[in-house]
């Protein structure tokens, strides 16, 4: 569904992505690992159109979109939840939901319940703002946000971070959840291993810019990925 | 001095005249020839023969006189009326004549004056409501004693009660200035001045003549201290009225700006350019319509006002995709590109339409003004209040309700994540500053109604939009309803105190204070939404 | 082809750009006159143009470029008082000719500027007098932009009104900020103070683009020119162009040249100058007439000098004798400040004037006024003391 | 010392105001008129302008650029400090003045003043109105600076609270009672410490003390940027709360700059009075601060040396396309400048030449590092 | 009020606090201690008042009510944060800020423990002491060949590792951590957990966190808070034996 095809993307004059390949099936997970500033959040604004890339391209729905701006790539069905959440800090829980209608059409304007069902919590602060909330409340409204977009395909980044337990285990149900019966793909960012271990279909590793070690759920050999991750 | 004694002849000889009108109906064509001198004596000599003269031609020659429509040649000496349809009659037969190049019979104040009075007597009368009306403001004016009777005459026939009072009234101030009137009638006169309780009334009774009966003297004296308290009262509420008419205009020319600056970040320098085009916009509107269809006068506001949008619009939104889209993340950068912007603006005005004021006119229903109690009330600034309230409504519900306000918010707000949602980010914002701009266009057509339309105009607003944008709370648009208004109406009552420099900048003074104890605003948002 | 060149230095942005461009104009209409009637000392004449921008600094350093980097041999130019201010120790230290055409108010002579506009015994004195003696004016405000030239013929005003019997409580004096647009109060102030019962009139020194929202709201407020008449020092046919002027009728102004005046001069300098702006609705007005007979002045000073070396032309120039507009002859007076008629106008629906009074003769221009203690006792000479500021009561120059 | 705290673009620029303090007055009084090499002193008057307002844009980068205070309203201290020095111009005059009064200014005489308002006292001594410089704009700083940051007023809002400080202190020297001449303000200077301010040794004598003063106050200037004063005031202006949170008083190192800075703007006022001859209110115009902002944007703000290379630019740009045929179309000139050099250069002229020569060292450092496989180096 | 400067024997003392914003009670009457030395963790569910606790000990929050007692006597809710900094109590945020236009060095410089006036600083001069604390911080945070580098263009982690790096240099009596090991991976984890726990030998500590395991290597007291209060306190098997505990934060 998306795929990158050997990425490169600098920073001024420093390479952050070096030739990464990846590729996201509908109803997959693929999980990208690694440890800090390896370039992972690079490759999900690669995908999204948030940073040019340099060189390679990128395929979704066997078009290549890397010259798309990101509203569009946006409207194509790649929904993207930021590291660091990024929520509009001075519109509303309601309104930042509402933000997500731009590409529908008028008659699928509404929040979808599942949102309300997956975080509840949203349900309770509609009007408060979003910059008020607590950070994990901020993870879940950007998730929530998405939600609204009817993606095709779900880039997470670190959607666990700052969460607490129990909505960790909500979200990893949620996303399971997305996965099979929304048939979306999605891709995961992710540091906390046995959370990305027990979603993944697929798992890539990362350095240094690069991919360097990628796996599917069949074939894995979690030693190897173990080892991979600890380099 | 000699004023006086020249209003007592003046009197003395209506006074005469009025008393046997025939006598006197052979002066008016002698009279008449006193027209042809060009003299402003002259003229004036012949303005109170015609008007004594009893003559029924009398009131027309006046009137004719009154509107510039009268007329003379010297060979031969001859008097004209021009008529509506532009032909020419004689004054003296009101038979049609075509005369060999007339010259207008002209007018200073003095004269026109004299015109004034003249016609109040003869026109107190008259079938016109509106011309009794004035008939007996300018008998008031001129307490001439001679117009005693028709007044009589007239308010015992008067239906309209407005003109009821006002003739009552001048009748009134001519009694009280009456040497042999009665006691009791001037007491009467006191009272009626003293429910009217205006400025005029309060001098008239107290520069009562020194002969005045004591028991006059006394309800006069009272009468001035009620009036006076009355005064205080409503000066108060004069001072809050212009403050609130202040306040609205400083609203509108920083309403724009609440959107580029407030909503957007830019630091828009160029804002008062837009205002200035929007003003430069009626006046082309005007223009062509005086040229065109001078009947569309009254609607030339209506006509300009989309235009005015239109323009300002199209110009922000081709700054914001020239310019600005490339400076977002960098406003101090927008400082200066603006700046430079708006050089050119004013030397693109000033190189088209040159550097002179540009006259836009009050449309009629934009002129004058109304009392309500002590209180003027011009039109135009009355109808500047209404329309930057509605102005300020419209702009609010679409902020708040409408999907592109919505939009609007979220791109200012974070931009790489507007467009995550699939938020057209280039187009919301290239729209988000031409509605700012066309605000400030349309701002400008209702300032071009109270100040200059030159290529300076935008310079004189931009600080105190900003000022009030700031002092509001940036990017709250209620803060700034509530800075203009502010700032507005402590302007004004400080002014009468301090005066219009000191007061200015006492108001600036106070807002530098203000700051401190709320360093973001008036409306200043709060909580961790802000910090973030 | 050597050329004799002229100095214009007129602001041509920034707020002044209002008044002064119009001043550039007619200088280069004038000097392209001179030119195709053979120019100058067989020479032709060039304008060299400089934009001071309304910044006073940037006037004096103006001034500096046209007099030494350009080597101008006479300079036309400012507009307002500090403009004026500004360069005259420039060309007092670089010895050059400055023609000043504004109404300015006085108090000055120096020996390198010739002042072509009005003292304000030529303008704001008779427009009193005609006040006081045909509409009979008993109570004054004397309203105005807070800066030297209100103040000074406000102090003027108020000495001479006093002088005639006016009491302290019939004077009236306001002071707004320059660009003041927000008149409701002082016009509400001003028609409570005229509702006494004495006949109130208006003496307005308001400056530039104040006026336009002042006018504005007295016609609003419904001030007529019969109730409250203003008579204006710095409104004239330029600042009318830009006000709708239906409400104005009748209100003043005082100047000592107008449009209106029908004289075969006038007619054809009006038609020269629409020809050469190729505008039929631009309009003349006062100081327009000022650097005409300013540039006419020189213009024979230097024929008569023969040369354009300044200290020649400086001497030359008083007592020189040029037509104005109006149909008199302008004499440069030893005081540097010339003789000019006075005229009072009516305001007309077409923004033009009616001139309703006019002096008998001309007026010769003070530079000190009698009315002020400071000024009272000096007198400038430029011919016979070599002086601007004699003192007549110890007779020396300067103290 | 200096070496610590000059980088090249420093050195470059202090040596070419010693050669310029050095050669200009050389040029201008050693030669003769018709000489190729002659430089006129109009010339010379035009350069020491430029230096004055070269120190107004250095005081301001160095809050702007270093500190994130974005002052509006800059040009009152410069004002304030030219009017310290045309009031002791002013008093030099003595009895030259047109009415002869030994101690009243002219305008005072004129206005009717009886005596002399307390606040001119002093002014007659150079020692006193040198002092005075450097105290009332200091002072002024100091008080508006205190409220301000004690108050934590940041950003926009202390932005437009400058700019309504200097708009109040315009609208104050227009009027005339204000005792400093109204709109006309001070002129018709005589003399400084003796000297005939219009004679040429007295320009070149001014012009090199400009010079002094703006290479002393960019040396103090480097000196404080390059110190930890700097990191810290860098660091308050990226992250303030951040800054205290680490225990920095961040109020008093604000202060502490913006007193400094506006000092510094009433030394180059006070320089620039004698030299135009002039200081009257319309130097506290908001839209003079303004335009000084905007010297130190195109000159690269946060760089010093293009602070004061902005302000001889924008200035030598306006002295040309203010003459000659260019004159009425000036300001498309100008306003076409500021839009390109935001454009195209987002970092000034200095700041994108420091970029530019940073990147491709850059480039070069990751073309070496590239086969060791290096993590990759960030720009600057 | 009447609230005289009163003594504890604890550390930090926090009694009855009650934040509200806008009516809502982010912090409801919260009390807890720490002692001198004491490490402690602090869980809880997504806008428990956390965050909040924190901004009240550091100034940036003034609470509606209650007070907050450092070092047995000094009163926190009348102090500004440079005061309570001064104090010597240090703060990561979870947002991770850094001095994004200053290297990884000068960011660690600037937090440096020194004099912190202008004069000084204005004056100051390298020396080897602090050069050597310097290096020996960035190797504590393995940032060494960072050092360079602008803060701005680090990544995420490495942000956070610098705050921690700057945190160590400002040496400060007691630490509060917000969410240390956020974006770090399981190993990154356990080191964090190790730094910790060796600062803890010389200074207290308030670690906020979610990640369970790091709390358990912690293996210090916890302070569990909901809605503003506390809802338990204990060993982290005590806590997460906790039914409410469960019912609101772990999960099941
Ligand atoms: N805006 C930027 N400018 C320059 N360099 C950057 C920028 N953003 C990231 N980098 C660098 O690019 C590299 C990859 O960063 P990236 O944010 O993709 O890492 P990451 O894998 O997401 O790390 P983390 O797990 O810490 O979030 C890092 O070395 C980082 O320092
Ligand atoms: N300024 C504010 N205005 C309104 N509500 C606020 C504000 N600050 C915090 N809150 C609310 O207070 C509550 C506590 O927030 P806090 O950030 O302290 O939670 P937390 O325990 O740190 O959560 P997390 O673990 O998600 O970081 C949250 O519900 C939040 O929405
Ligand atoms: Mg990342
Ligand atoms: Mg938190």
């Amino acid at each position: 569904m998306l795929e990158a095809r050997s990425v490169n993307l600098h920073y001024g004059a420093a390479q952050a992505l070096r030739g990464v390949s990846m590729v996201a099936e509908a109803g997959k997970i693929t999980c990208i690992l690694g440890r800090n500033g390896v370039g992972k959040t690079s490759l999900l604004r690669a995908l999204t159109g948030h940073q040019p890339i340099s060189g390679g391209s990128i395929v979704f729905d066997g078009q290549e979109i890397e010259r798309l701006r990101p509203y569009e790539r946006a409207r194509r069905g790649i929904a993207y939840v930021p590291q660091g959440r990024d929520v509009f800090p001075l519109l509303t829980v309601e309104e930042n939901l509402h933000t997500g209608y731009a590409p529908l059409k008028r008659a699928q304007r509404y929040v979808p319940e599942e949102v309300f069902d997956l975080f509840p919590v949203l349900a309770d602060m509609m009007r408060r703002r979003g910059g008020d909330l607590s950070g994990g409340q901020q993870q879940q409204l950007a998730i929530g946000r998405a939600l609204v977009m009817r993606p095709k395909i779900l880039l997470l980044d670190e959607p666990t971070e700052g969460i607490q337990p129990s909505i960790i285990k909500d979200i990893g149900r949620a996303i399971t959840y997305l996965r099979d019966t929304a048939k979306m793909a999605i891709v995961l960012v992710e540091q906390y291993f046995d959370f990305a271990h027990e979603l993944g279909d697929r798992f890539a590793v990362m350095d240094r810019g690069s991919v360097v070690f990628s796996c599917g759920r069949d074939d894995m050999d979690e030693g190897a990925l173990r080892r991979a991750l600890a380099i | 001095m000699t004023f006086f004694r020249f209003i007592a002849a003046g009197i003395f000889l209506l006074a005469l005249s009025l008393s046997a009108p025939i006598a006197r109906a052979q002066d008016f064509a002698a009279a008449l020839a006193d027209f042809t001198t060009d003299s402003f004596s002259d003229t004036e000599k012949a303005v109170t023969t015609i008007a004594t003269s009893g003559n029924p031609r009398a009131a027309d020659v006046i009137q004719a006189l009154q509107d510039g429509r009268l007329f003379f040649t010297t060979e031969p000496k001859a008097v004209f009326i021009r008529t509506a349809d532009g032909k020419f009659a004689d004054a003296a037969t009101g038979q049609a004549a075509t005369p060999a190049s007339p010259r207008p019979v002209r007018l200073n104040n003095r004269l026109r004056r004299s015109v004034d009075a003249a016609l109040g007597g003869l026109t107190l009368l008259s079938p016109d409501a509106n011309k009794r009306l004035e008939a007996a403001i300018s008998v008031f004016r001129s307490r001439d004693a001679a117009a005693l009777p028709t007044l009589d005459t007239a308010i015992a026939k008067e239906t309209n009660t407005r003109v009821k009072r006002a003739l009552t009234e001048a009748r009134a101030a001519v009694i009280l200035f009456k040497t042999d009137a009665s006691e009791t009638d001037k007491l009467d006169a006191v009272a009626v001045l003293r429910a009217r309780g205006d400025q005029e009334a309060k001098a008239l009774l107290s520069s009562l003549p020194a002969d005045s009966p004591t028991n006059v003297k006394t309800a006069a004296q009272s009468a001035v201290a009620a009036i006076e308290s009355n005064l205080a009262l409503w000066a108060t509420a004069q001072n809050a009225w212009y403050g609130i008419s202040l306040g609205s205009v400083l609203l509108l020319a920083a309403i724009g700006l609440a959107i580029t600056f407030g909503v957007m970040g830019v630091i828009n320098m160029a804002h008062g350019e837009m205002v200035m085009l929007g003003a430069y916009t009626t006046f082309v509107v005007q223009e062509i319509i005086r040229t065109k269809n001078p009947a569309l006068f009254d609607y030339s506001l209506l006509i300009a006002l989309p235009l005015a949008f239109c323009v300002a619009g199209l110009v922000g939104i081709a700054i914001e995709r020239g310019v600005i889209r490339w400076l977002y993340g960098r406003p101090l950068e927008t400082l200066l590109a603006t700046w430079g912007i708006s050089l050119i603006l004013q030397q693109a005005v000033r190189t088209q339409f040159g550097p002179t004021n540009k006259e836009v006119g009050n449309p009629s229903w934009m002129s004058g003004a109304f009392e309500v109690g002590g209180l003027t009330i011009t039109y135009n600034r009355l109808w500047i209040v209404c329309f930057t309230l509605a102005v300020f409504v419209g702009l609010l519900a679409m902020l708040r309700f409408s999907r592109i306000g919505l939009e609007m918010r979220a791109v200012t707000q974070n931009r790489a994540m507007a467009a995550s949602m699939g938020i057209r980010t280039g187009r919301i914002d290239a729209l988000t500053f031409g509605l700012g701009s066309g605000i400030a266009g349309i701002a400008g057509v209702a300032l071009s109604q109270i100040d200059n339309v030159s290529p300076n105009l935008g310079q004189s607003y931009i600080i105190d939009s900003f000022m009030v944008v700031v002092f509001g709370g940036v990017g709250n648009l209620w803060g700034t309803l509530v800075g203009a208004f502010t700032l507005g109406i402590a302007n004004k009552f400080l002014e009468p105190f301090a005066g219009a420099v000191l007061g200015k900048i006492a108001i600036l003074v106070l807002i530098i204070l203000f700051i401190q104890k709320r360093p973001r605003g008036l409306f200043a948002l709060k909580g961790r939404a802000v910090e973030a | 082809q050597e050329t004799i060149k002229v100095g214009i230095l007129h602001s041509l942005s920034g707020t002044m750009a209002i008044s002064e461009t119009t001043l550039k104009d007619v200088m280069l209409m004038l000097i392209e006159e001179q030119n195709k009637k053979g120019g100058l000392l067989g020479k032709k004449l060039e304008a060299v143009v400089v934009d001071p921008a309304s910044n006073w600094p940037l006037f004096a350093e103006k001034a500096r470029e046209l007099i030494s980097k350009e080597k101008v041999s006479a300079v036309f130019g400012c507009w307002t008082s500090v403009s004026r201010k500004s360069v005259l120790p420039v060309f007092k230290e670089l010895n050059s000719i400055l023609f000043y055409p504004v109404q300015y108010e006085g108090e000055e002579s120096e020996r390198n500027v010739f002042y072509t506009g009005a003292a304000p015994n030529q303008q704001a004195i008779p427009a009193v007098d005609y006040l006081a003696k045909e509409e009979k004016v008993q109570r004054w405000v004397l309203a105005g932009t807070d800066y030297v030239y209100p103040r000074t013929t406000n102090k003027i005003l108020e000495a001479y009104l006093k002088s005639k019997g006016v009491k302290q409580e019939d004077i009236m004096i306001n002071y707004t900020p320059f660009g003041h647009s927000d008149w409701q109060t002082i016009v509400a102030d001003i028609k409570k103070f005229g509702s006494a019962g004495k006949k109130t009139a208006v003496v307005s020194t308001i400056n530039g683009d104040a006026n336009v929202p002042f006018y504005k709201e007295l016609g609003n407020q419904g001030i007529k020119a019969t109730d409250i008449p203003v008579v204006a020092f710095s409104v004239g046919e330029e600042e009318l162009a830009g006000i709708d002027t239906k409400p104005l009728l009748g209100h003043l102004a005082a100047w000592n040249y107008f449009e209106s005046i029908k004289t075969p001069a006038n007619a054809e300098f009006i038609k020269k100058w629409k020809a050469f702006t190729k505008n039929e609705k631009r309009v003349s007005n006062d100081p327009m007439e000022a650097h005409v007979i300013g540039f006419a002045m020189w213009v024979k000073a230097v024929e008569k000098a023969g040369t354009t070396d300044p200290d020649k032309v400086i001497d030359a120039l008083p007592g020189t004798e040029a037509p104005n507009l109006t149909g008199g002859m302008s004499k440069m007076l030893p005081n540097h400040h010339i003789t000019k008629p006075v005229f009072i106008g009516e305001i007309k629906a077409d923004g033009q004037f009616d001139v309703v009074w006019k002096t008998e003769g001309l007026v010769a221009g003070d530079a000190w006024s009698k009315e002020l203690d400071g000024s009272k006792d000096l007198v400038a000479d430029w011919v016979e003391k070599k002086c601007g500021n004699w003192n007549t009561k110890t007779n020396k120059c300067g103290s | 010392m200096i070496t610590r705290t000059l980088d090249r673009g420093g050195w470059i620029f202090i040596s070419i105001l010693i050669a310029a303090a050095i050669i200009v007055p050389i040029l201008n009084i050693a030669t003769s008129p018709s000489s190729p090499l002659h430089i006129p002193s109009y010339a010379v008057a035009l350069l020491g302008k430029y230096l004055c307002y070269a120190l107004l844009a250095l005081s301001i980068d160095l809050i702007w650029g270093y500190a994130g205070i974005l002052s509006l309203g800059h040009g009152a201290f410069f004002a304030l400090g030219g009017y310290a020095m045309g009031m002791y111009l002013m008093r030099q005059i003595g009895t030259r003045g047109v009415y002869a009064h030994p101690t009243l200014p002219d305008f005072m005489v004129f206005l009717n003043y009886k005596q002399l308002p307390w606040f001119w006292y002093g002014f007659d001594m150079f020692w006193f109105a040198a002092l005075m410089v450097l105290l009332v704009p200091g002072l002024l700083a100091f008080v508006f600076g205190w409220l301000a940051f004690r108050s934590r007023v940041t950003g926009v809002y202390l932005s437009i609270i400058t700019q309504a400080l200097t708009y109040a202190l315009m609208l104050g020297f227009f009027r005339n009672d204000f005792g400093f001449g109204g709109n006309n303000g001070l002129t018709d200077f005589k003399d400084i410490l003796g000297f005939n301010v219009q004679a040429q040794g007295t320009r070149a004598a001014l012009f090199v003390l400009s010079c002094v003063a703006l290479g002393g106050c960019f040396l103090l200037c480097r000196a404080i940027v390059t110190s930890k004063l700097g990191k810290v005031l860098i660091g308050v202006r990226d992250a303030e709360s951040r800054m205290r949170f680490l225990g920095y008083r961040v109020e008093s190192y604000k202060l502490f700059v913006f007193v400094l800075s506006a000092m510094m703007a009433g030394v180059a006022g006070a320089l620039y009075v004698p030299q135009v001859g002039i200081i009257n209110p319309g130097e506290f115009a908001p839209s003079n601060s303004i335009e000084a902002v905007i010297w130190v944007a195109v000159g690269g703000r946060g760089t010093l040396t293009g602070a004061a290379l902005g302000a001889f630019i924008v200035n030598y740009a306006k002295t040309t396309f203010t003459s000659g045929f260019l004159a009425p179309y000036w300001l498309f000139m100008l306003g076409g400048l500021f839009v390109i050099v935001t454009l195209l250069m987002p970092r000034g002229i200095v700041g994108t030449f420091r970029h530019w020569v940073a990147q491709r060292k850059a480039k070069k450092d990751a073309a070496k590092a590239e086969p060791n496989g290096a993590q990759p180096q960030a720009a600057e | 009020m009447e609230q005289q400067p009163r003594t504890t024997p604890a550390l930090l003392y926090l009694d009855a606090i009650t934040v509200a914003f806008d009516g809502f009670r982010a912090l409801n009457k919260l009390s807890f201690t720490i002692a001198p030395g004491e490490m402690r963790a602090i869980i809880g569910p997504n806008g428990a008042g956390k965050t909040t606790m924190m901004d009240v000990v550091t100034g940036k929050t003034k609470p509606d009510e209650g007070d907050v007692v450092f070092d047995g006597s000094h009163d926190l809710s009348s102090m500004d944060e440079t005061q309570i900094a001064t104090l010597g109590i240090g703060r990561k945020f979870q947002k991770p800020t850094v001095f994004e236009s200053h290297t990884v060095e000068d960011n660690l410089r600037l937090a440096l423990k020194a004099d912190r006036r202008p004069r000084a600083t204005l004056f100051w001069r390298d020396s080897s002491e602090e050069r050597d604390r310097l290096d020996a911080i960035l190797t504590t945070i393995r940032m060494t060949p960072d050092r360079g580098r602008l803060a701005g263009a680090l990544s995420h982690g490495q942000k956070q590792w610098l705050e921690i790096g700057m945190l160590l240099a400002q040496e400060p009596k007691l630490l509060l951590v917000d969410e240390p090991v956020a974006g770090m991976t399981d190993a990154e984890t356990m080191q964090t957990a190790e730094l910790l726990r060796e600062i803890n030998r010389e200074r207290s500590v308030v670690v906020v966190e979610h990640d369970m395991a790091f709390v358990r290597e912690l293996g210090v007291k916890v302070t569990c808070l909901h809605e503003g209060s506390v809802i338990a306190e204990g060993s982290i098997d005590q806590v997460s034996e906790n039914q409410r505990v469960v019912e609101v934060y772990l999960g099941r």
